[in-house]
């Protein structure tokens, strides 16, 4: 059944089209990789489907709904979220901090309970509290709950940000370049992670990846954008195969050594 | 060969010598265009309004027109004391995203080395027989030069030390390097034969300009320029030019626009990042301390709290321009200064005194400023800036 | 002994103000008696203020009543050696805006009274009476005076308070000293609110802006003004007495042509059009000199000719310093006498030059004249309490000092604390700074404040 | 580029001392002792000097020292109690001065607190706060004073009793003001929003000096005065219990108690804010908004939100203030008090409650007391013979004496004096605290 349907989006910036009729549907409980050279478009595609970019035209369906007009909180109350490629923790708030944030759209408590701090509210604190720390756990942050998440090293402030995305109890989830500057170990355990999330939370998964043994190992499907177009779709075998994928990738490694 | 390529070189250059100008001289064009274009536009506000209020009362017509020259120059006067001042504003902020609220001392210090260096000529008996212009150069640059290092000196010790702390930080510093000049400056006017409010000498310009004389009734009220506002005018276009000139054409311009962009990837290209911030306070004071010199002889007086309420207006005229802005901080400035005049002298016309123009005007003056930064929130030339996620 | 001494004084007061009544009936033929004109504020009666207009040169004869520096020295004469012993530290405090935008004025008041203070413990140097002085900055800021207020209040020693510059703060400040009994004598106050609060404490050696402004109004009647241009600075001073100068000028049948307030200190290029283009025959601004002094050149050249006249605040030659000869034609109200009848004046201004640099601003010479009365007020409860007074018996003092000279006119309070028959001045002014008390008095008006 | 150096741990002969002192036994007894000595100086030395404003000071430094103290919670609480609500009221009956300091002090807290939601927490920077300040106390002196009838012809001011109703509606109209403010800026970026801010405090301050005409809301430049003030209810308590009291003193007490009341559910309701998902979102949107926005956060929500609960403590300050004041002009409200308010949280620690409301204490009791006495001091020493200037008289110069220090401050200590940061590292160093201390 497909969670997510992007169907002919397009977006232009100034004179230059950054995303060129793309359509893509994800089915529920996939990984499905989004790749493709630099400038290619892909993390434009992200920001639309979470909203902080209007598409100029194309709809947007989640869950069966439109969400092409909603605002970004919106989109991500209804169950999507994402990282970004640059880090983009609240860098001087704790890892728990960070992570009961995540939680806000699942938080209820009124003004009143919170100024009353009332039996409801503690529940509910007490409830997001322990969330957080089995999430944290989950991604193997938990005995650095109480540092700032700005003092943290680079791996885990990239699990960090994942926790923080899972606290809002997504159905899908967006990973812009999850492993970015990480060394092969800590790909590896990147990976991992990554197929945890779905496999034992049930939650879909897209990602910008551009480390393709990663790609090829956990993704499902693989959709290469070029230019802003989507130029191939399929596993990573018609992927690896494709003439314009080829084409696309070696054509601008020979770019850059001429 | 030789002669082939000395002529695409002179072509080069030629080419090089007209992109120049192009970029000095453009924002003066853009400046003019907003002048008019202010005032024309609240010309027109006016002679609606009057045209619907004269129905009840056919004077409002007459009169409104008949002040309507002068009012025009009144608020190009007035918006060019706000440019002048809002020029430092927005170098600084350029170049530091940071504002710079010493600004207005910065300028009261400049109003009150040109008291002092007129008070000094008057003793020695030169005000009445040097050239007018040899004194305003005299005064300018002393004006310039000593407000100039002031603020270069400010950096250094209260600025500096803070530059990657939090923006707020950098700003109450600020706030209290303001309450500090102000003091300062007091102690010495005090302790001096200048005092408290100082007297502006000034050589005798003579009458102002009669530009027309309009009737009204019997009366015929005259359209009138003063000298030194003239005087103003004109320094403060040379201003724009020389500054426009400085950022866009020279090798420290680009040094300053480079610092500006990023401060460590400069700092990497060999540009000396804090020698660099310097001369942009550098600059700014001076620009500053000329505008208080101008501004200063204009009105006759300076005190050592002239400052704040000018620099906050500038302020917001640079915010109103689009802040980093050096032709924007011009505008906003016209703007402003043109809004103020047409509140001031017509509200009251218009209301039949219920409402004082003059009280009213600051209010106009904030409200405008809300209203245009609610449909343009990066100020009127302020590029845009599209959040990079 | 200290019976006889004290009779002694007593008897040599009484004489001298016996002398003081005796010269004055001589002294008030020659002033020509003037039509009576009601003044008028909202407060008061018509039939209360009797006004005496148009005084001649004649009318300078040397003041009647004996100085209040006379006074102070015959009164401390007659204190006990025991009672000067028992002093102890007597303070006079003082709060004005010392720092900010109105500190020129504020530190005049400052000035004044620590001036004042010098000078008579350098007279009293004999008699074991010695003063202290302790200044306050109130900011301008209400509450900042009212924290002052309860500073100066609990601190027993301070048995007179000189203050304040904004009639704002000394409202916020009454109520503090009027807890304490603590006299507050202003020496810049014209609204009339100050004294028509209630608070028996409150006393004040300048006029009122509900006589000062009306009688401007009466002036410009008889200058053969017939529109007049009203500008104010928006400060509870200069709009009060500019407002209640408009209500008579209107009742005198003078065409206000506009009233205006403007908060801009510098450039007056807007409010010069409109005055251009309702070409009035005066122009009435109320408000302070540094204001004055730019409006003035500013307006003198674009060519505007019109009488200029403003109140107390303007009497300063601080403005003949701003505005040269753009002062031609301007007047001033004020309840500052002439130095041709108060030559302590000039002393003063000279004094005040050589200690403090620069020209007494307005209300420094009244804070001067405040602080003497508040020694006055000490010395004659010390004697009377034949030790350190309390507040209470320095404030019973007060009320009852008989009429005394100060360098700013002759002043005796009202059962409210007001000046007691104020006498109102209108000078024209002269562009000389240096000549500045010698301006010329153009009409002198006798008014005394409302009672009811 | 040099970074600032971080600020060192607890390290050397003072902070070992003061480790020391402030825990266990040594603790106790320090503290119990500070208590009884401070206190017993100042009821024996009840008049206004030298000795008695340092004696003040440390006084009030004692509650900071009980507050950074780590013992037992319920002695902490009752040296409190026994200091801020016996001693000092009791000190304020015998001399009109101190107490009108700290309730001055109190009510900066209120309003630094407020602003600290809004600047500190949101991070969005407001130049224009005493604006709600203005509205709050302008809201009571018209109503409860012949005013209401220069507004509305006809209408009679509402009676004393009212008053307490008035801080509920100030504190709602001061909220509404909040968001009519924060509607148009919440598109702006920083400082951008710091001018707009800055403008609506001026034109709130502006209107106040002009509407007087054409209809006389404010009665302009003249200021209000015989402000009302409620009924003291528990005056025949007092003399029943012994304490003949003038009702000066007695009013002076309510409002010390009042306001102080007024600081602690301040402290209460912001502290639990901050614990809160709201206050997680303010802070998530302070430290990046397209992250925040992407956890589902609504911006706009919450920002108005934060414009509206810093506005209302504000709003409710002031039907206070003015009630205390007795009087009220627009100079009051002008830009420098929102830029002192201002400096109050950026001084004490920009964020963080505790410092926030010991940067108020510290800015009101140098403008009040600390800056005149030293002022004081000098000038007194000048005539003594110290070389001075003549035309430099101290008691001038006390903002350049300020000026000073907050420039110090800012290169010496640019987080505050007690800033956040610090905090949460030192509740990592004791892990055994929970983290949701109540600030």
């Amino acid at each position: 059944m497909a969670l997510l349907e992007a169907s002919n989006i397009t977006k232009v910036f100034g004179g230059l089209t950054a995303v060129n009729d793309v359509t893509l549907t994800i089915d529920e409980g996939s990984i499905v990789s989004v790749i493709g050279p630099n400038g290619a478009g892909k993390t434009t595609f992200f920001n639309i489907l979470t909203g902080i970019y209007k598409p100029d035209k194309g709809d947007v369906r989640f869950n069966g709904q439109s969400i092409a007009g909603l605002r970004p909180d919106q989109i991500a109350a209804r169950g999507m979220r994402r990282t970004f490629q640059n880090i983009r923790l609240f860098p001087n708030m704790t890892v728990l901090e960070n992570v009961l944030v995540g939680m806000h759209t699942h938080l209820r408590a009124p003004f009143w309970n919170i100024l009353l701090r009332n039996r409801s509210l503690r529940l509910e604190e007490g409830k997001a509290r322990d969330k957080s720390r089995e999430l944290l756990r989950f991604v193997g942050l938990d005995d650095k709950r109480d540092n700032l998440a700005k003092n943290l090293p680079y791996g885990d402030q990239r699990r960090l940000e994942i926790a923080r995305a899972l606290a809002g109890d997504p159905k899908l989830i967006l990973l812009d370049e999850p492993t970015a500057g990480m060394n092969p170990n800590e790909t590896v355990e990147a990976t991992h992670l990554i197929r945890r999330l779905r496999d034992e939370r049930g939650v879909t998964v897209v990602l910008i990846e551009h480390d393709m043994r990663l790609v090829m190992s956990i993704s499902e499907r693989i959709s290469v954008l070029d230019y802003g177009t989507k130029i191939a779709e399929g596993d990573g075998q018609v992927i690896r195969s494709n003439p314009r994928v080829i084409e696309a990738y070696l054509g601008k490694a020979a770019g850059h050594h001429g | 060969m030789v002669a082939e390529a000395n002529v695409s070189k002179q072509n080069l250059q030629r080419q090089r010598t007209l992109q120049t100008l192009r970029t000095v001289f453009m924002p003066l064009g853009q400046l003019l265009l907003f002048i008019v274009g202010s005032a024309a536009v609240l010309g027109l506000i006016v002679v609606v309004v009057a045209f619907f209020l004269s129905r009840s009362d056919p004077k409002i017509m007459q009169t409104a027109i008949a002040i309507l020259p002068q009012v025009m120059i009144d608020g190009m006067v007035r918006g060019f004391l706000f440019a002048t001042i809002a020029l430092g504003y927005t170098m600084v902020y350029g170049v530091l995203e940071f504002i710079n609220f010493a600004h207005g001392e910065i300028f009261m210090v400049g109003g009150f080395v040109g008291a002092g260096v007129a008070y000094l000529l008057m003793q020695w008996g030169l005000l009445s027989t040097l050239p007018w212009i040899v004194f305003i150069v005299i005064a300018i640059v002393m004006g310039m030069t000593v407000s100039g290092l002031l603020a270069m000196a400010t950096e250094r010790v209260a600025y500096r030390p803070l530059r990657n702390s939090p923006r707020l930080v950098p700003l109450i510093s600020a706030i209290g390097m303001s309450l500090v000049l102000q003091d300062v400056v007091r102690l010495i006017a005090t302790s001096s034969p200048l005092g408290f409010n100082a007297r502006f000498e000034t050589p005798n310009f003579g009458k102002p300009f009669q530009i027309a004389s309009i009737p009204l009734g019997e009366r015929a009220i005259p359209v009138q320029i003063s000298p030194k506002a003239v005087i103003f005018i004109v320094a403060a276009m040379l201003m724009l030019l020389a500054l426009n000139y400085l950022v866009n054409a020279t090798r420290l311009g680009k040094a300053i626009r480079a610092v500006a962009q990023d401060r460590a990837t400069a700092s990497l290209m060999g540009i000396n990042v804090n020698q660099i911030i310097s001369l942009t306070f550098l600059i700014g004071g001076a620009l500053g301390g000329a505008a208080g010199v101008l501004f200063g002889m204009n009105i006759g007086t300076v005190n050592p709290y002239m400052g704040f309420i000018p620099g906050l207006k500038a302020f917001t005229a640079a915010v109103l321009g689009g802040i980093g802005n050096i032709t924007g901080a011009m505008v906003g400035g016209i703007v402003l200064g043109f809004l103020e005049a047409f509140v001031a002298s017509y509200l009251s016309l218009f209301t039949g005194g219920a409402f004082s123009g003059a009280s009213y005007a600051d209010i106009a003056a904030f409200s405008i400023l809300i209203l245009i930064l609610i449909f343009r929130p990066e100020g009127l030339l302020g590029e845009s800036t599209t959040q990079k996620v | 002994m200290k019976r006889i001494v004290s009779l002694i004084v007593l008897v040599g007061v009484l004489m001298s103000l016996l002398a003081a009544c005796g010269s004055t009936p001589a002294a008030s033929p020659t002033a020509a008696p003037a039509t009576a004109a009601p003044a008028t504020a909202e407060a008061t009666a018509e039939a209360t203020a009797e006004a005496t207009a148009e005084a001649t040169e004649t009318a300078e004869a040397t003041p009647a009543a004996m100085t209040v520096v006379e006074y102070i020295l015959a009164t401390a004469a007659g204190m006990t050696p025991e009672a000067a012993a028992a002093l102890g530290t007597i303070k006079i405090a003082s709060q004005s805006p010392l720092s900010g935008d109105q500190s020129a004025l504020g530190t005049g008041i400052r000035n004044g009274v620590e001036l004042a203070i010098e000078q008579a413990n350098t007279a009293l140097a004999g008699s074991g009476v010695e003063i202290a002085f302790a200044p306050f900055d109130d900011q301008a800021q209400p509450e900042v005076g009212s924290a002052n207020a309860k500073n100066i209040v609990s601190d027993p020693d301070i048995l007179c308070t000189v203050g304040h510059l904004n009639s704002g703060v000394a409202l916020a400040s009454l109520p503090d000293y009027s807890n304490a009994n603590l006299v507050m004598i202003s020496p810049a106050n014209t609204n009339p609110k100050i004294t028509e609060s209630g608070y028996a404490n409150a006393f004040r050696v300048v006029g009122r802006d509900d006589l000062q402004g009306p009688i401007g109004a009466r002036f410009a009647q008889e200058s053969g003004v017939k529109t007049v241009y009203i500008l104010h600075d928006k400060t509870d001073y200069g709009q009060g007495v500019a407002e209640f100068f408009k209500l008579e000028a209107e009742k005198l049948g003078i065409e206000v042509l506009a009233f205006e307030g403007t908060d801009e200190k510098s450039d007056f290029s807007s409010i010069l059009t409109n005055i251009q283009a309702a070409n009035p025959d005066m122009i009435y601004f109320g408000g302070l000199y540094p204001q004055a002094g730019p409006l003035l050149r500013q307006a003198r050249d674009r060519g505007i000719m019109a009488q200029f006249l403003g109140p107390d605040g303007l009497d300063s030659p601080e403005l003949a310093k701003l505005a040269g000869d753009a002062l031609e034609g301007t007047f001033y109200t004020t309840v500052a006498a002439p130095v041709s009848q108060f030559p302590n004046a000039a002393q003063y201004a000279t004094d005040y030059t050589t200690k403090f640099n620069g020209a007494a601003p307005p209300f420094s010479a009244q804070a001067y004249d405040s602080a003497a009365f508040c020694q006055a007020a000490i010395v004659t409860a010390a004697v009377e309490a034949n030790g350190k007074p309390t507040r209470e018996q320095v404030l019973a003092a007060m009320k009852s000092l008989p009429a005394l000279s100060g360098i700013t006119g002759t002043y005796s309070f009202s059962e409210k604390g007001d000046p007691n028959p104020a006498t109102y001045y209108i000078f024209s002014t002269n562009s000389d700074p240096a000549l500045w008390d010698q301006n010329e008095l153009t009409s002198k008006i006798e008014s005394a404040p409302p009672t009811e | 580029m040099a970074k600032n150096p971080p600020h060192t741990p607890e390290t050397g002969l003072w902070n070992q001392l003061n480790a020391w002192m402030t825990k266990g036994p040594a603790g106790y007894t320090f503290l119990s002792l500070y208590t009884l000595i401070t206190s017993a100086l100042l009821i024996t030395n009840p008049r206004t000097s030298l000795f008695t404003d340092i004696v003040f000071v440390l006084f009030l430094l004692l509650i900071l020292a009980i507050y950074r103290s780590r013992l037992d919670m319920r002695f902490k609480v009752g040296l409190a109690v026994v200091a801020l609500g016996f001693v000092l009221p009791y000190f304020g009956t015998l001399n009109p001065y101190y107490i009108d300091v700290a309730t001055q002090a109190g009510i900066f807290a209120t309003l630094a607190m407020g602003l600290n939601v809004v600047v500190g927490f949101a991070g969005l920077l407001d130049l224009g706060y005493v604006a709600f300040y203005a509205v709050g106390a302008y809201l009571w002196s018209i109503f409860s004073t012949p005013q209401i009838g220069n507004m509305i012809s006809g209408a009679t001011p509402v009676g004393e009793g009212w008053f307490y109703l008035f801080i509920i509606i100030g504190l709602m109209v001061g909220g509404l003001f909040g968001v009519l403010l924060g509607l148009p800026v919440l598109r702006l970026r920083g400082d951008y929003l710091a001018i707009v801010t800055l403008g609506f405090g001026e034109v709130i301050r502006v209107l106040a000096v002009n509407l007087d005409k054409p209809i006389n809301i404010t009665n302009g430049a003249q200021g209000i005065k015989d402000i009302e003030r409620p009924p003291l209810f528990f005056a025949p308590a007092l003399k029943a219990l012994g304490f003949n009291l003038d009702n000066n003193q007695l009013y002076q007490l309510f409002f010390y108690f009042m306001v102080l009341l007024v600081v602690l559910i301040t402290m209460l309701v912001v502290g639990r804010l901050k614990n809160s998902r709201i206050g997680r979102a303010w802070t998530a949107i302070r430290e990046d908004e397209t992250a925040a926005i992407a956890q589902g956060i609504p911006l706009v929500r919450m920002k108005l939100m934060a414009f509206a609960v810093g506005a209302s403590f504000a709003g409710a300050m002031g039907v206070i203030f003015a009630s205390k004041q007795l009087f009220i002009n627009p100079p009051t409200f002008d830009l420098l008090r929102s830029i002192s308010i201002l400096s109050m949280v950026i001084l004490g620690g920009l964020g963080n409650i505790p410092g926030v409301i010991l940067g108020a204490v510290l800015v009101t009791l140098l403008n009040l007391q600390i800056l005149p006495r030293i002022a004081e001091i000098l000038r007194t020493a000048k005539e003594a013979g110290l070389p001075i200037p003549q035309s430099f008289d101290p008691t001038q110069y006390q903002r350049l004496l300020f000026g000073l220090l907050m420039i110090l401050m800012m290169i010496f200590r640019p987080e505050g004096i007690l800033p956040e940061d610090r905090r949460r590292q030192e509740l990592h160093d004791h892990d055994d605290e929970p983290v949701e201390g109540q600030a």
